[in-house]
């Protein structure tokens, strides 16, 4: 791998992002699944880096997980967007940051269609207007939040309580970025780093010191894909696909996988034991897998915060290995315990994954 | 040499051990090879020859076997040369035993004295006596012997200069067929030396022998030479009989059971027996084989005739690749004086490696047949020769034939490419579609356009209709007056594809409809002569460079006539050589009928 | 491989050319030196009788077998019917009908397991 | 007596210049280069004959000894003007002026720049070359891994650069395909046990002798064609390559490990056609190279009157067609020059 070839097409790669004043859309997957992630995404900006970010409780799904699955239809999408920007505008905001992947490139998707079909524009104004009585103007800046973590990533570094080295031996942790589909796939020039070699996550990791596996699956799809994963028939092609994944980058002994998709990050986690279970097969090293981050997560645990604080415990693979080796000190007995030190509950321990 | 003072003692020499020995194991090998080849056979072609020993079939094969065995009749009219050299041997050896045999009765005046007193009649016959027409006699067999003489000068000059037999090349040896081929040279020359030898001391002998004899004595110490050389010649006698059941002297008495065997009607079937093996035997390796085939004097390949492949399943060497190097154009057959199988052997040596169940082939649809008197199948080939089925599908409307195609939309093969390659059982799942689809045609008439179709549905449907090749239909819609035809003003030459002319004997037909409708020029390659085009499926050692070359031969042999148009009337010969001859049209026979 | 909650991993489609028993190709490269004439026409399979009515698909079958996938060849080479038309309209000369002769072989002989 | 100022000093232009010089007429060489040759230097053997490049290149070169021809190596002109008299001022960089009747724009074509093909991991994987890079190798008898090793399996990518609507080139560049298999058949010699696959969309050989050297590359050398596009490469831990195509002939998707891949780097409209065309208000065709005025009869004229063009500045070409139009050019200048 040839650092400098691949910095080249980085170059020709860069988006602008906004500075400051943000507004933010949530993504369902996430706060569902890794709650403490968007939080922690909210309390780095305003508390580390000191950013004006809006988080609007009015705001809704985008409803891309209907639109991929044929349900909702284009213009019912396109008006759900349009309240969002509205709610942005009406808050007196112009750079829109979504959380979530899929939402990323629905955004992307709608704002491409309507610089091309200025009609479409115009209609959806008019259902916004009928539906609402909300206007809006379009955002001036559109960046997916991991571009604005991306964009401040040397200020995070600075700040680092941890960097991301073993620091039992002094190695760089070995890091797997993947990147979600419609962060960069479908619009290449609307991702850091363009499509093949994207540098989003990677940035991250080599800015907080850590190096990055390049495996020859590196650009494959997680496996998550709305359809394939909604339809049970379709659920053993999407494992299939994290599977290959895995077994790509298996031989590389990563420490860590960190993604910026939410959907991303809970299937390459929970695949791990279903693939486990299944074929009695796990990765990573001792059998424990291989933990899987997102970057919010990787960003609060390099700046120190607590573990469990940022909702770890909520992946199915034990982050602890990777704690340790960063040497973030860490309460095991907590784990399962809410802030009040109430027991949340202990899941059924795995077959073969160990935890 | 007390012997010769004549006694009434038994005539009897430790030196007639060895032949008398050699014989009687001989006799008893061949006894219990035969028994069990013969018993190898399946029922119906044993029963065959107990239903032809004592029938007319038996006299028939004495008068083959006087032919073929000893003038060797076939070989002459191929090569004359050969023919006198093979016959030379085989009848001067026959007619030395004969008339010595006569000789030593008539001396004996009993027909019961040992075997081998006729053998060594000139050492047991004191020459001082005399007895009926003694002198006569020793004038015969001196006469014969001679004759035998100039047979074993040719069979050397042969050996040593091929050539002048006309031949390009000649059966290649290995070490022990030159060790029996020295015995058998050196059997006469060696009576000879003896009986001279035998004459120089005690006289007798005629023109040959006696001069001989002086001559030798004049310079020679007889004394001691006269009795070695009868030991000699005995013990030649004695290790010829021995070494003969391993070599290719086999065929001299194998060819004799074949004759009978194949006069009584026993006939070659799919499986390699023992009739198999006894044609095997029978092939004396004349070599014939080598300069008809094509493989040799087109491609130069030359490991794979039948005189070598049947020399490859005698000596149980690998043969793979020969059984299948061959185009089964039949060639060879035509030409072997033996009249051996040679293609059935062949193919019976192919591997059956398609596994056959019920689902072999079972995605054939039954196609609706409208039924009529005639049914075409015009045969998977001919559907990439569109013109021959436009011609046949006129002929049949221009005579109103009442006629159905019935492979026009969804044929399916014949089933004898299968069967070539050694696949019979899967041929035999094919065979039931077609016979399935025929029967429902109706049909009195099965007319086909491939010859290859043709054969199979002739020899191995058992239908109860009438097969005709699309020639012979032709010509019979000529006779009848159904179809007339105008001679076109073409010159034509007539490529007869082996497996209509060779393989079904259809030789006239053809020719006699291409007589009526061009000049068709007589070649050496009419009848049963034709050559192969090259394109055969047969072979699948060969590739298409190879065949190629084989069809432009053919093409530049035709072309030598410098005919308008070549003939031909077999979809594949006509794609092959029209591969080739790019200034000769190539065309079928249908095709000018339906110009003419 | 259980049935798990009612989906197990689906195996992959795509041929992988460096684990995949290549012996095959290799054998008939050897015997059949035109079958690497092949450039994929497809007029072989076009006139096939057993091609035109089932999906048997000799074009296609020895290109798999190029690739070591040779389940198909295994599945399918026994409906072929050895007619030679395929020799007969191929534009590069391929032996088609040895080939196939030659992979029933190999499939008979040597391809067991 | 007439004068023809030839810019590009690559095949067309050295052929061009000899012909013309040979007619009489005067002729100023333009190359910006120390040396003539162009893109011929690159290359190692030549298609279909295995000709060595370096010996036509010598001939080319030998034939501008002529005292009709002024050589001008390592200058660029710069803005080019056409005075009232029709005649064509070129200064050149080292401040010289040349005056002609006539030009000939010769200024060839500019390889591909494999990087803008990111998928494919050019400059990124260290085993990924491209044709122009083999063709050094060639020149070296050697051929390597970056680690030294000999590579046992060895791809060559069609069509990189070219009918690639994802790069906007839609043209074919015409010799890569052959260019492929003639270097396939090299690598072949050098490397007798190792496996070589070439990847492509269509053969297109359409030369004499083409069609006869793909026969003869897969049937005598065993190289093995899959009719298929790269999607795209991945380096695995031993530096090999991971690629993905479809066997389109299969119809499955196809993975396989290479040791080394070669792409077969297409032509683009040259730095130097771009500016003629600037300076000198040229029409180019959608391709990018220099439209001539009528592709069948008036190939070489350009919409300028007086202004020819010869070789890959107009379009994709081999060696032997870039000869023959520079042979075609001379006539129309020599026409052309008549006239006026």
């Amino acid at each position: 791998m040839n650092l400098e070839g691949k910095q080249q097409i980085w170059k020709d790669y860069q988006k602008e992002i906004a500075d400051d004043r943000y507004f933010y859309a949530r993504s369902c997957i996430r706060q569902t699944f890794f709650p403490g992630s968007e939080w922690a995404y909210l309390d780095i900006m305003k508390n580390k880096l000191a950013k004006d970010v809006i988080d609007d409780p009015r705001h809704t799904t985008c409803t891309g997980i209907g639109y991929h699955s044929d349900i909702v239809p284009a213009e019912t999408i396109m008006t759900v967007v349009a309240r969002h920007f509205a709610l942005m505008t009406e808050a007196g905001y112009e750079n829109m940051t979504p959380s979530c992947i899929t939402s990323f490139g629905i955004y992307t998707e709608i704002l491409e269609t309507w610089h091309h079909h200025p009609e479409v524009e115009e209609k959806i104004r008019e259902f916004l207007w009928k539906a609402t009585k909300r206007e809006f103007k379009k955002p001036r800046n559109l960046a997916h939040t991991s571009d604005i973590i991306y964009k401040f990533r040397n200020e995070i570094a600075a700040q680092a309580k941890y960097k991301l080295v073993d620091v039992h031996t002094g190695r760089p942790l070995r890091g797997v970025d993947h990147i979600g589909c419609h962060y960069s796939k479908m619009f290449p020039t609307k991702g850091i780093g363009g499509a093949e070699f994207p540098a989003v996550l990677s940035g991250m990791i080599y800015a907080w010191g850590g190096d990055v596996i390049d495996y020859p699956e590196r650009r494959h799809c997680c496996g998550f894909g709305f359809r394939q994963y909604l339809v049970m028939a379709n659920r053993g092609y999407s494992v299939a696909n994290s599977k290959k994944k895995f077994e790509s980058m298996q031989p590389y002994e990563p420490d860590f996988i960190v993604a910026n998709c939410p959907g991303c990050a809970m299937f390459m986690d929970k695949w791990q034991y279903t693939i486990s279970e299944m074929e009695g097969t796990t990765y990573g090293q001792d059998g424990y897998g291989i933990p899987v981050l997102t970057y919010e997560e990787l960003t609060a645990l390099v700046l120190g915060y607590d573990p469990w604080e940022i909702g770890l415990q909520m992946h199915q693979v034990s982050v602890e290995p990777l704690l340790d080796k960063m040497g973030i000190s860490y309460n095991p007995e907590a784990k399962f315990k809410n802030i009040r030190g109430e027991d949340i509950g202990v899941p059924k321990c795995p077959t073969y994954l160990r935890v | 040499m007390q012997q010769y003072e004549y006694t009434n003692k038994i005539y009897y020499d430790h030196f007639v051990l060895p032949f008398t020995i050699g014989l009687v194991v001989l006799l008893g090998y061949l006894c219990v090879k035969y028994y069990k080849w013969i018993k190898s056979f399946p029922k119906e072609e044993r029963k065959k020859i107990r239903k032809g020993l004592f029938s007319f079939k038996t006299i028939r094969s004495g008068w083959e076997i006087f032919r073929e065995s000893l003038l060797h009749h076939n070989i002459f009219k191929t090569n004359p040369m050969l023919g006198y050299m093979h016959m030379t041997f085989a009848f001067g050896w026959f007619l030395l035993i004969v008339v010595g045999k006569i000789e030593s009765m008539v001396y004996h005046t009993s027909a019961f004295n040992p075997p081998y007193f006729a053998i060594f009649f000139r050492y047991f016959h004191p020459a001082k006596e005399t007895f009926p027409h003694s002198e006569f006699f020793a004038f015969l067999m001196d006469l014969i012997l001679t004759f035998l003489l100039i047979g074993i000068l040719l069979a050397v000059t042969k050996r040593f200069c091929s050539r002048i037999f006309g031949m390009k090349k000649t059966t290649k040896q290995r070490a022990y067929d030159l060790l029996i081929l020295t015995v058998l040279w050196l059997i006469f020359p060696v009576r000879f030396l003896a009986e001279s030898f035998t004459s120089g001391l005690n006289g007798g002998g005629s023109f040959l022998t006696h001069n001989a004899g002086n001559f030798f004595s004049g310079f020679l110490p007889l004394e001691s030479l006269s009795y070695p050389a009868w030991w000699l010649y005995s013990s030649l006698l004695g290790l010829f009989f021995l070494l003969l059941p391993f070599s290719r002297y086999m065929h001299i008495p194998t060819e004799m059971v074949y004759i009978f065997l194949k006069n009584w009607g026993v006939k070659q079937g799919k499986e390699y027996n023992g009739f198999s093996e006894i044609q095997v035997n029978s092939c004396s390796r004349c070599g014939i084989c080598i300069n008809t085939c094509q493989l040799n004097t087109s491609c130069n390949i030359n490991d794979t005739q039948p005189v070598y492949f049947f020399r490859r399943l005698r000596n149980h060497e690998e043969y793979a690749q020969q059984a299948e190097d061959c185009l089964m154009c039949g060639r060879c057959e035509n030409s072997c004086p033996v009249g051996i199988n040679l293609n059935a052997i062949r193919q019976s040596k192919r591997p059956d490696i398609l596994r056959v169940t019920k689902d072999t082939y079972a995605y054939v649809p039954q196609p609706e047949v409208k039924p009529a008197k005639v049914a075409y199948f015009a045969g998977c080939m001919s559907h990439l020769t569109p013109g021959i089925i436009k011609s046949m599908l006129q002929i049949f409307e221009k005579t109103k034939a009442d006629y159905t195609f019935i492979d026009e939309k969804a044929g399916v093969c014949c089933g004898r490419p299968l069967a070539l390659s050694g696949n019979w059982k899967a041929a035999q799942v094919v065979m039931d579609k077609n016979l399935q689809m025929i029967d429902a045609s109706q049909a009195d008439i099965l007319v086909t356009s491939c010859p290859i179709c043709y054969k199979t549905f002739k020899e191995d449907y058992l239908l109860n209709i009438k097969v005709m090749h699309h020639t012979e239909y032709i010509d019979m819609l000529i006779r009848e007056g159904k179809l007339k035809v105008n001679a076109l003003d073409l010159k034509t030459v007539f490529h007869n594809p082996c497996e209509l002319g060779r393989g079904c004997g259809v030789v006239e037909a053809p020719e006699s409809v291409l007589k009526q409708v061009s000049q068709k020029i007589p070649t050496v390659y009419d009848g049963k002569k034709s050559l192969c085009c090259g394109g055969s499926l047969a072979n699948t050692v060969i590739d298409a460079t190879q065949k190629t070359k084989i069809s432009s031969d053919t093409v530049k042999a035709y072309a030598a006539y410098q005919p308008d148009i070549i003939v031909t009337a077999c979809p594949l010969c006509k794609k092959t050589l029209g591969k080739t001859s790019l200034e000769i049209p190539v065309k079928d026979i249908a095709e000018l009928v339906a110009e003419a | 491989m259980i049935n798990f909650w009612g989906y197990s991993i689906s195996e992959t489609r795509s041929i992988n050319y460096d684990t995949n028993d290549k012996s095959m190709t290799e054998y008939i490269a050897r015997v059949v030196p035109s079958s690497k004439l092949c450039i994929g026409c497809g007029g072989c399979t076009a006139g096939c009788t057993a091609g035109n009515l089932t999906n048997f698909n000799i074009r296609k079958i020895q290109m798999l077998m190029k690739r070591g996938e040779n389940k198909e060849a295994k599945e399918q080479l026994q409906k072929c019917m050895l007619c030679g038309k395929c020799m007969l309209v191929c534009p590069r000369g391929v032996e088609t009908r040895k080939m196939i002769l030659e992979m029933l072989n190999y499939i008979k002989t040597k391809l067991k397991s | 007596m007439a004068k023809v100022i030839i810019i590009g000093g690559g095949p067309a232009g050295c052929e061009a210049a000899h012909q013309l010089a040979n007619q009489g007429i005067d002729v100023e060489l333009v190359e910006k280069n120390n040396e003539t040759g162009g893109n011929l230097n690159n290359w190692y053997q030549l298609f279909p004959d295995r000709k060595s490049a370096k010996d036509l290149n010598d001939i080319l070169k030998q034939n501008l000894n002529h005292p009709k021809i002024q050589l001008h190596l390592g200058m660029e002109p710069r803005k080019i003007e056409k005075n009232k008299e029709g005649k064509f001022l070129v200064p050149l960089s080292d401040g010289s002026l040349l005056e002609g009747d006539s030009l000939l724009i010769s200024t060839g074509f500019k390889i591909f720049d494999a990087r803008r093909k990111e998928e494919y991991g050019y400059g990124i994987y260290e085993n990924v070359i491209t044709s122009v890079e083999l063709e050094n190798m060639f020149y070296n008898h050697s051929i390597q891994m970056v680690n030294g090793n000999t590579p046992k399996r060895i791809g060559i990518i069609h069509c990189v650069g070219s009918r690639d609507e994802k790069v906007c080139n839609y043209h074919c560049s015409k010799l890569c395909c052959i260019t492929g298999v003639k270097q396939a058949i090299e690598l072949r010699e050098l490397l007798p046990d190792t496996e070589i696959f070439c990847f492509y969309m269509d053969m297109r050989m359409f030369g004499p002798g083409y069609e006869e050297m793909y026969r003869e590359a897969q049937e005598k050398y065993n190289i093995k064609f899959v009719r298929g596009r790269l999607s795209e490469a991945a380096e695995n831990l031993n530096k090999q390559l991971q690629i993905k195509v479809e066997d389109t002939l299969v119809g499955k998707p196809l993975r396989m490990t290479l040791d080394m891949m070669i792409l077969l780097v297409g032509m683009e409209s040259s730095e130097g056609s771009r500016q003629m065309a600037d300076t000198l208000g040229l029409n180019l065709a959608p391709n990018g190279f220099i439209k001539s005025q009528d592709p069948h009869y008036r190939n070489n004229n350009t919409n300028v009157e007086g202004v020819f063009v010869a070789g890959c500045g107009s379009a994709p070409m081999n060696l032997t067609d870039t000869l023959a139009d520079a042979r075609s050019a001379a006539m129309s200048i020599m026409e052309y020059i008549k006239r006026i």
